[in-house]
């Protein structure tokens, strides 16, 4: 796996449970970053030539290729705008969010 | 005494740098310091000669050693500093970090003054101000217990029960600069005694840690009360390691707390660090004078020994309290310490605080013997001030 | 407890004599001993005081010298009216002089031995260097420990190619002191 | 494409604000470096984002160190790491600008002072973000900050930053470099190169903080590039001694229009960027004559 996913995690309720000299297992993601998103990125695999521009460049390091074509992770994608900005293709929109 | 052992003529810092040697730190990171110079100096010498394999870090401040210390101990690895007054101060940030990581770093500290006015002579404002960061604090009184509790200061940090970092504590000069005969257990002897590092709250490449993290209101207290807990489970590690000490290498110290004549005396001076010599040579003059005196030497003063001083105290008439600092606007820090021990073992003898050995000024014995004359008119009703000034080189118009 | 005060200069090896001293008593004659220095920071040329403790027992006060039994003073020109306060009464003076009578109205009450250490330094090491010789002086003086243990005690100390015109020197000097006071 | 960049991703879920360059130049520089890399932060924005119990970002070893000392800590766990065995691993720290060029330089120049091996990246968003876009030493001339407001008096910072590159490149480190997320192929080609140095390295990114420069959060990278297309900002590298500059523009592009995309300047008046388009071709003119 090339990211690390959500897992359930509950709260410590008895003190052997309470990370030992504030220290944790590191990449443990207990929750998404999606609600921070008024615009989400949309792909148009069409035109997408896999370039990967916006890959490079998303700070969030959401989006990545899986077979032929590219993928965004939106459980963690905060809609910044950057990927849509930068692809030389026209290949990312930036579409409100529709709950 | 083992027949290992190899006798040397050291001075306090020279036996520390000795008994780091022994203990095997993985890395040194250290700023000099007067007094604390000498420990650095050697230990650089041991580094350099392959007596010690370890890395000696030149760090650039007493922030950087601690900073460094901690991101050594970070991946498991043995950490050793040391520093005095100024510098120790200049830790404080990361004695906090240090101990909330849990990380068992050992520190020799020089006990010194603290500027202003500038002064590089011995009292013990330094590591007192210090009692809240949640590190183990011991005070020894001379260059052979100095080095072992290097040794032992290893053992009882690692302790999968305390995992806390443990500060020892010198006079500075007085012990960090006098010569003294010593005995040093062989390599192999502390290896036994003493495991290599084994610690979970570390870098691990196989399982990935994240350190140090950011914790909220949510469960910051419970870190806390660990915390405690660790350092409250410490008190008997120290006394089992002192014990364990003791039985290999025929050195025990009494674990918390040393008593000195303390059993039916009706006059007990509580002291610290290289103070605690003098007085015995005062309680044994005044023994032959057919005086009551004894003397409790607080050896740890976190944890602090609650449960023994109240069993010393119950057969007290005055308990004397001897600080070489002062919190300005209340009392010496010891006497604070030893006043709610005592109310917390239901005492409610009379106590006396003695401040003084300020700024490396000298503890006589005549001070001393008459520190105890004052408990004895307190005894006999002959009331003063619950907090005095000792050895006073002026009137104070009090 | 024997208790004797060197007087000297930084750099003359005051205190490496009182160190010496302590390490031949300890080491070397199963006894235990304090040696210090007056504390402070080091500065060449200025005057620095060397303390050492020998006992039968553990040695358990630390506080200040006050008093003394013998005085070291490896150079004359530290020398002034208060220079034996805190010596016993009968105590014992070691200076490096080559006229000692000339101090014979201040130091009156005492038991007073010159011994000429500097030339003795230059003539062996060629530096005036002072503090073995004086060692040496003082322990024909007081037998405060021997002469074989004082040897051993600079054969551990020194730095190996100091040990042996060290030594050399402190049998000179042990000589001398002996047939001054025999 | 980077051909070495590991496809997987090392700084992950993390609360950054959305377009944060800072955490743009901690994701790259880890997947330039790859597995079994040991990370140290200080108090800042990213270890405020990213370590935040139970949600940790991080997913190699990563510690958060006091404010003043990243590069201490990175010394001791290089030491550390070296002293327990380890083997293929990178020791590097993301520390801002307030942490690099002020609170933290000391430790910062004792680190390349021992040439201890470790990589420290400098992401510099011109300001104390973490605590609300305070001034600091990287401020440049003109940016409004809430302890440098620009008013009726001032007009905002009124010191040039510090140059970092060459305080750094002053102690002789083995390998510097200057770098911005608008550059990100040559971002990554510097944190590569540092990597196979085995002493001490110094990488500087240029990295556009959307919440305190205020500009819209798709313009990071734009911003960031045409910083440098428009000199206020430069891509060069200091090894064995030399400095080189690896871009010069044949002509700078738009500063005022630059500068006007981003709230902190919007204040300024044509003549006051005038005179930091002066200041930009007066310190060319220095590192075109006397660099490579």
């Amino acid at each position: 796996m090339s990211r690390p996913i959500i897992k359930p995690y509950m709260m410590p309720r008895t003190m052997q449970e309470i990370p030992f000299g504030a220290t944790f297992e590191s990449g443990h993601l207990v929750e998404g970053n999606a609600g921070w998103r008024t615009f989400k990125p949309e792909v148009d695999q069409e035109k997408c030539t896999l370039c990967l521009t916006c890959y490079l460049v998303c700070p969030d390091g959401v989006i990545f290729k899986k077979g032929d074509q590219l993928c965004i992770d939106y459980d963690f994608c905060k809609g910044c705008g950057i990927c849509a900005h930068e692809c030389k293709f026209d290949a990312i929109k930036m579409v409100k969010e529709e709950i | 005494m083992s027949a290992a052992e190899q006798h040397v003529f050291v001075s306090g810092d020279e036996a520390v740098a000795m008994g780091v040697r022994l203990a095997r730190p993985d890395v040194i990171s250290a700023y000099p310091i007067t007094p604390q110079t000498v420990v650095v100096e050697r230990l650089s010498e041991y580094v350099e000669d392959g007596s010690l394999h370890c890395q000696f870090m030149h760090v650039e401040s007493e922030h950087s050693a601690m900073s460094a210390a901690m991101g050594v101990s970070a991946t498991g690895a043995r950490a050793f500093t040391a520093t005095s007054s100024q510098g120790l101060l200049h830790m404080c940030e990361g004695l906090h970090y240090a101990s909330g990581s849990r990380f068992p770093i050992v520190m020799m500290n020089a006990n010194r003054a603290t500027a202003a006015p500038w002064n590089i002579y011995g009292d013990q404002r330094d590591s007192l101000s210090m009692l809240d960061c949640g590190w183990i604090q011991v005070y020894v009184e001379d260059a052979q217990e100095a080095c072992d509790m290097m040794i032992q200061g290893y053992r009882v940090a690692e302790d999968p029960a305390v995992l806390t970092p443990f500060m020892i504590n010198l006079d500075g000069f007085v012990l960090t600069h006098t010569y003294e005969l010593v005995s040093l257990p062989s390599q192999e002897e502390v290896d036994e005694f003493l495991p290599p590092l084994e610690t979970e709250n570390k870098m691990d490449p196989l399982s990935p840690k994240s350190l140090c993290i950011t914790i909220g209101p949510g469960l910051d207290q419970e870190i806390k009360y660990q915390q405690h807990q660790a350092m409250m489970q410490a008190e008997e590690v120290i006394e089992r390691v002192d014990r364990e000490f003791g039985d290999r290498f025929g050195r025990y110290y009494g674990g918390m707390l040393e008593a000195y004549q303390c059993e039916d005396a009706e006059f007990i001076l509580v002291a610290t660090g290289t103070t605690v010599g003098t007085a015995r040579t005062v309680v044994d003059a005044l023994r032959s004078e057919g005086v009551s005196a004894g003397v409790l030497k607080l050896r740890y003063l976190r944890p602090f020994p609650v449960k023994q001083l109240g069993e010393y105290a119950r057969k007290a008439n005055v308990i004397g309290v001897l600080d070489r600092d002062i919190s300005f606007g209340m009392e010496g820090t010891i006497f604070t310490n030893v006043n709610s021990a005592l109310s917390r073992c239901g005492s409610a003898l009379e106590t006396m605080n003695f401040i003084g050995g300020l700024g490396g000024r000298d503890i006589s014995k005549q001070d001393l013997t008459d520190i105890f004359q004052k408990m004895q008119d307190q005894a006999t009703g002959k009331k003063q001030p619950h907090v005095q000034f000792f050895g006073m080189e002026c009137e104070t118009n009090e | 407890m024997i208790e004797v005060r060197w007087h000297g200069r930084g750099g003359q090896g005051g205190f490496t004599a009182a160190r010496l001293l302590g390490v031949s008593a300890a080491l070397f004659e199963n006894r235990y001993a304090l040696a210090f220095p007056s504390f402070g920071p080091e500065r060449r040329g200025a005057p620095v005081l060397g303390f050492t403790k020998i006992d039968d027992k553990k040695i358990v006060d630390r506080s200040a010298v006050r008093e003394c039994d013998h005085l070291v003073i490896l150079d004359e020109t530290l020398i002034d009216d208060d220079i034996t306060s805190g010596l016993r009464p009968g105590g014992s003076i070691l200076v490096n002089t080559r006229t000692p009578e000339r101090y014979d109205e201040l130091f009156n009450g005492f038991e007073v031995s010159g011994l000429d250490a500097t030339g003795l330094a230059l003539d062996i090491l060629g530096r005036p260097i002072t503090n073995t010789a004086m060692l040496g002086g003082l322990v024909a003086k007081t037998g405060i420990v021997s002469l074989d243990a004082l040897k051993k005690g600079m054969a551990i100390e020194l730095k190996p190619a100091l040990v042996e015109k060290n030594i050399n020197i402190a049998e000179v000097s042990y000589e001398r002191l002996q047939e001054v006071t025999a | 494409m980077s051909k070495n960049l590991s496809n997987k991703e090392y700084f992950y879920g993390h609360k950054a604000c959305p377009g944060c360059g800072g955490s743009l130049a901690v994701r790259l520089a880890l997947k330039a470096l790859g597995d079994n890399t040991l990370t140290v932060l200080p108090a800042n924005c990213m270890s405020a984002v990213s370590f935040i119990y139970p949600q940790m970002a991080f997913t190699g070893n990563a510690m958060i160190s006091p404010f003043a000392s990243t590069a201490s800590m990175l010394s001791g766990v290089a030491a550390g790491a070296k002293a327990r065995g380890m083997e293929d691993y990178h020791v590097i720290g993301f520390a801002g600008d307030g942490g690099t060029a002020d609170i933290g330089l000391q430790a910062l120049s004792g680190a390349i002072d021992r040439n201890d091996p470790v990589i420290y990246v400098c992401y510099d968003n011109e300001a104390y973000m973490n605590t609300g876009i305070q001034k600091s030493g990287l401020t440049p001339v003109g940016a409004t900050t809430t302890t440098s407001p620009a008013g009726k008096n001032e007009s905002g910072e009124i010191r040039p930053k510090k140059s970092m590159f060459e305080i750094v490149a002053a102690h002789n480190i083995e390998y510097a470099a200057t770098c911005s997320v608008g550059y990100p192929r040559d971002y990554i080609k510097k944190i590569e190169k540092a990597s196979r140095v085995k002493g001490a390295t110094y990488i500087h990114v240029y990295a556009p903080c959307p919440t305190g420069w205020g500009h819209p959060t798709d313009q990071t990278i734009a911003l960031a590039k045409e910083a440098v297309d428009c000199g206020l900002w430069y891509l060069a590298e200091y090894e064995k001694g030399d400095f080189k500059l690896n871009k010069r523009p044949k002509k700078f592009a738009d500063v005022g229009g630059h500068l006007k995309k981003q709230a902190r300047f919007r204040h300024l008046s044509d003549r006051e960027i005038q005179d930091i388009e002066q200041h930009r071709d007066a310190r060319w003119e220095t590192m075109t004559s006397k660099w490579n």
